[in-house]
C-alpha cells in the first residue's frame, strides 16, 4: 500500500541536477501537474529524458521555458522554438535519438538488458563513434541502457497498491519508463479503492510506483 | 473519396500515393502532404493506421466538442478510432515499425538522391528538428514512398547525392512528386510517370538528378481508383 | 477484417518440417484445439518453440507423444517422462533456454531488434559457444533473435479484424509470440463483433493476426 | 500464520527463511520447499508475490469448485488473485525479475558451494528438468536464498565446489537449512546460526564444505516474527 503524497512533497524529493524521465508525447500523457511544480519551485540543471520538447507550455515546455533543464535527451524538438533558441545559445544540451531506440533503450534499463541492437541509425550520424555488432551476418548498433533517478509518469487510474492504467494515446511512454526511474512518481487522473482496477486491466504493476499524487482536494 | 478534379500539388502527390495502398495495409502517413493520402481512400478497403505515439486504426478529426485529450495522432492533433483500432505503447508501436509489421510509411522529404537515401530531419545550422520516428519508420517499414513537391525555391530536391544528412542507409521505394514517379534501383532513379500535363523534358530539367528513362513514359492515371 | 477459419484448414496450412511457436504455461494459455488437430494429422518433424513441454496430455505434450515433433526448445522438460524418454532415446533433439532469455529472443524477433543481450547464463553451460559483449564496463551474453513458420495463440476474446485479448495467467507467451511468427493463428474461446473490444484492452492488435480459428457449431 | 510448534524439517525452513521477508516485499517462491514459506507470513505484510508466468499478487489456492483455469502459478496449479494483483506477460514478467524489480527469490537447491554457487537445474545424464526460470532469478533478484534439506541419502548439499552444473555465477545471498543458516562471502561460507536443537559440531559434521566459524553461534529463533 501507498500512501499518496502532495506534489510538493514529490517536487522536494527531486534535487537540482537530477535525471529525470518524463512521459507524454507533443505533452499527451504529461505529468503536467509536477511539471508546473518543478518549474515553480525554480530546479535548475535537470537532465530531461522525454520522448519531445512538445511546444513552450506543454510537455517539458514549462521546464524549457523556465530555466529548468541543463540536457535534453529526445527524439524530436521542431516545434519548441524556446527549446531551439536555448540549444543555440549553448544554454542547453540536445541529444537527439531516434524515438524507437529511444524507448527501446528504457526498456532495457528497466528490464535487465545490456543494452539494444538495432538497425535504426546505422550509415547515419546517429551511428558516429557507436559500436556496431553482427549478429547471423546483419549489422546493428549497439546502443545503450538509459537509466535515470526519477520517472515522472501520468496514469489515468491509480489504487493505492500503485497499479495504473492509461487512457488511449496517453499510454505512449508512460509504461516503459516506469519501469526505468530508480524512482517512480505517478500523477494519476484519479485514485480508486484497491481490487477495482481489474488484474487484466492493469498496464504497470503497483511494484514499479514508489509514489502516488494525491489531487487536490 | 475526393472527387477527381485535383489541381494543387499537394492534392496529385496524396492521390498518386493513394493508389500504391492496398487493402488491409498497415500504414503510417507523416505529417504534411502524407496525412492527405487518406482522404482518397475508401473506408470499405480495411486499410488501419498506425501513429508513433501509438494509435492503430486512426480515423478522422473528430468534429468540434467531440474531442479528447487522450486521442490524439503523431502531430498531437485531436484524431478518433475506427472500429477495431487499438491502443499499443510506445515500445510495442516501434517494434511493430522495427519489426516488418508495418506494411508502408509515407513521409515527406529534403532530399532525395540517385542512391535512393532520403534526408529529412535536419538541415545543419538552419533547423534541427530531430528525426521523431523517421529513422526506425525508413528502416524498418516493409515499404517506403516518399512525398513531396519536386522542387523548393526553384532547386530540385531529387539529388545526385544527398549534401544533408541522411535519415537511413535503406534505399526507399518510391518518390511521388507533382511532377513525377521515379523508383530508385540499383542503377539509379527510373522515371515511371510523369505528373498531369507535365512532359518528360519538364522532369528532366527540373530534376538534378540523372534520371533513366525507359520506352514511353506514361502520366500518372490520377482517374484509377484502387 | 479476417474471416475465420476451421481448425483443419489451419492444420493443412501447416506443413511437415515447420519451425511453429506455441504459447502456453505448464499448458495453461495453449491452443489445445490446434495441438490435437496437428497430432491427429499426424505432422512430423515439426521444430516446437514452446516454454515448457507440460505433461504428456497438456500443453505440447500431445504432439510429442504422437511423434509428430523433432526438436524442442524451450526452458522445462520435467514434468513429462515422454518427452526425456525421446529425448534420452534420440528422438526428439532438446535446445534448452532459460525463460527470460527465450521470451525476449522471440520478442527480439518480431520487434526488429538484432538479439538480446542478458546477464543470465553467463558463467554456466547456456554460455557455452556464445559470443559475449561488453557494455559500460559489464559482460552480457549475446543470444539471437528467435522467429517461427508459424505461431499458434490461444486468446480469451477476438474480433474480426483480430484483435486479441487474454486472460489472467493464459496470457504468458501469448503476445510475445503473436509478434514473431511469419504466419499467425489465434484460436480464440470467443469471437465478438468488432468494436465491442475497447481499444485499451487490446492486447495484440489484428494487425499482426493472419488466421483466426471458429468455433465449432 | 501457522502455529510455532514446527518439527518438520520443511516447515522449519519454511518459517526460518520467511523471517527474511520485509513488509511491501516482492518475492517470487520456487516449487517444493519456498511454496510453504507464505504460510507464515501475516498478511498486513502487503507482501506480493510474483510467479513467472505472469501473475503480481499470488494468493492461496482457492477451495475445490472455485478454481479457474485461466489462473495459475508456475507449477500450473491453481491459484487466486490477492486484492491489488496484476498481470504481466512472460517478457514483462523476466524484465521484473532480470531487471532488478524483484526483491527477494527464494530456490531450492541440488548443491551450493563455498563460492556461493547454486546448482539447482539438471543432473547430467539423470535428471534434465531444464532451468526454467531459475537462472534468471538467481541471476536477477536483489537477493536470493537457497531453501533446502541439509543432505540428500546422507550426503551433504553444501560442497566444496558444485560437480553439477551451476545455475549463475552469481554469489546466493543466504543458504537456510533445518540445521544452518548459512552465509556466503568472498572469505566463504560463514555459519550464523544452527537449527533447532543441533550443535555447531553437528553442523560442521553434516557440511561437505569448510564453514567460518566467528564467535558464538546462535539457535534459530523461530518464535519471532517479522
Amino acid at each position: 500500500m501507498h500512501l499518496a503524497i502532495t506534489t510538493e512533497e514529490a517536487v522536494a524529493m527531486i534535487p537540482d541536477g537530477a535525471r529525470v524521465m518524463l512521459s507524454g508525447f507533443m505533452g499527451v500523457g504529461t505529468p503536467d501537474g509536477l511539471v508546473r511544480a518543478l518549474a515553480a519551485a525554480g530546479k535548475k540543471d535537470l537532465t530531461m529524458i522525454v520522448n519531445d520538447a512538445a511546444r513552450p507550455d506543454t510537455g517539458v515546455g514549462p521546464l524549457v521555458s523556465a530555466g529548468c533543464v541543463r540536457k535534453f535527451i529526445g527524439s524530436h524538438i521542431g516545434v519548441n522554438p524556446v527549446l531551439q533558441e536555448k540549444m543555440h545559445a549553448g544554454e542547453i544540451e540536445v541529444e537527439l535519438v531516434p524515438q524507437g531506440t529511444l524507448v527501446e533503450r528504457i526498456r532495457a534499463a528497466g528490464m535487465g538488458l545490456g543494452g539494444v541492437l538495432t538497425p535504426t541509425g546505422l550509415g547515419t550520424l546517429v551511428a558516429e563513434g557507436k559500436p556496431t555488432v553482427e549478429v547471423e551476418g546483419k549489422t546493428y548498433l549497439l546502443e545503450p541502457p538509459l537509466r535515470a533517478d526519477f520517472a515522472l509518469i501520468a496514469a489515468r487510474s491509480c489504487d493505492y497498491v500503485g497499479n495504473l492504467t492509461y487512457m488511449l494515446s496517453a499510454t505512449n511512454f508512460n509504461p516503459i519508463m516506469a519501469l526505468a526511474g530508480e524512482v517512480v512518481i505517478a500523477e494519476p487522473e484519479e485514485i480508486v479503492p484497491v481490487g477495482v482496477i481489474p488484474p487484466d486491466a492493469v498496464k504497470t504493476p503497483g511494484v514499479l510506483v514508489d509514489h502516488v499524487i494525491k489531487r487536490a482536494a | 473519396m475526393k472527387d477527381i478534379q485535383i489541381m494543387d500539388p499537394r492534392e496529385i502527390i496524396a492521390r498518386r500515393v493513394s493508389l500504391e495502398i492496398r487493402p488491409k495495409m498497415l500504414v503510417n502517413l507523416g505529417i504534411g502532404i502524407p496525412t492527405l493520402v487518406s482522404d482518397h481512400l475508401d473506408e470499405s478497403m480495411g486499410v488501419f493506421f498506425q501513429s508513433e505515439n501509438g494509435v492503430v486504426g486512426l480515423g478522422h478529426r473528430p468534429p468540434e466538442g467531440m474531442t479528447d485529450r487522450h486521442l490524439t495522432d503523431a502531430g498531437g492533433s485531436f484524431t478518433s478510432a475506427v472500429p477495431g483500432a487499438s491502443i499499443i505503447d510506445s515500445a510495442f508501436s516501434f517494434g511493430l515499425i522495427r519489426g516488418g509489421h508495418l506494411d508502408l510509411t509515407v513521409l515527406g522529404g529534403l532530399q532525395v538522391d540517385a542512391q535512393g537515401h532520403l534526408a529529412n530531419w535536419m538541415i545543419p545550422g538552419v533547423f534541427v528538428p530531430g528525426m521523431g520516428g523517421a529513422m526506425d519508420l525508413v528502416t524498418g517499414a516493409r515499404k517506403v514512398i516518399v512525398a513531396m513537391i519536386h522542387s523548393t525555391k526553384g532547386k530540385s530536391k531529387i539529388v545526385q547525392e544527398c549534401n544533408l544528412p541522411v535519415t537511413s542507409q535503406r534505399r526507399v521505394d518510391l518518390i511521388v512528386t507533382e511532377k513525377a514517379v521515379i523508383q530508385p534501383r540499383d542503377d539509379g532513379l527510373h522515371l515511371l510517370e510523369t505528373g498531369p500535363g507535365i512532359s518528360v523534358a519538364e522532369v528532366e530539367a527540373d530534376t538534378e538528378a540523372q534520371l533513366i528513362i525507359e520506352g514511353d513514359i506514361p502520366e500518372m492515371d490520377l482517374s484509377r481508383t484502387t
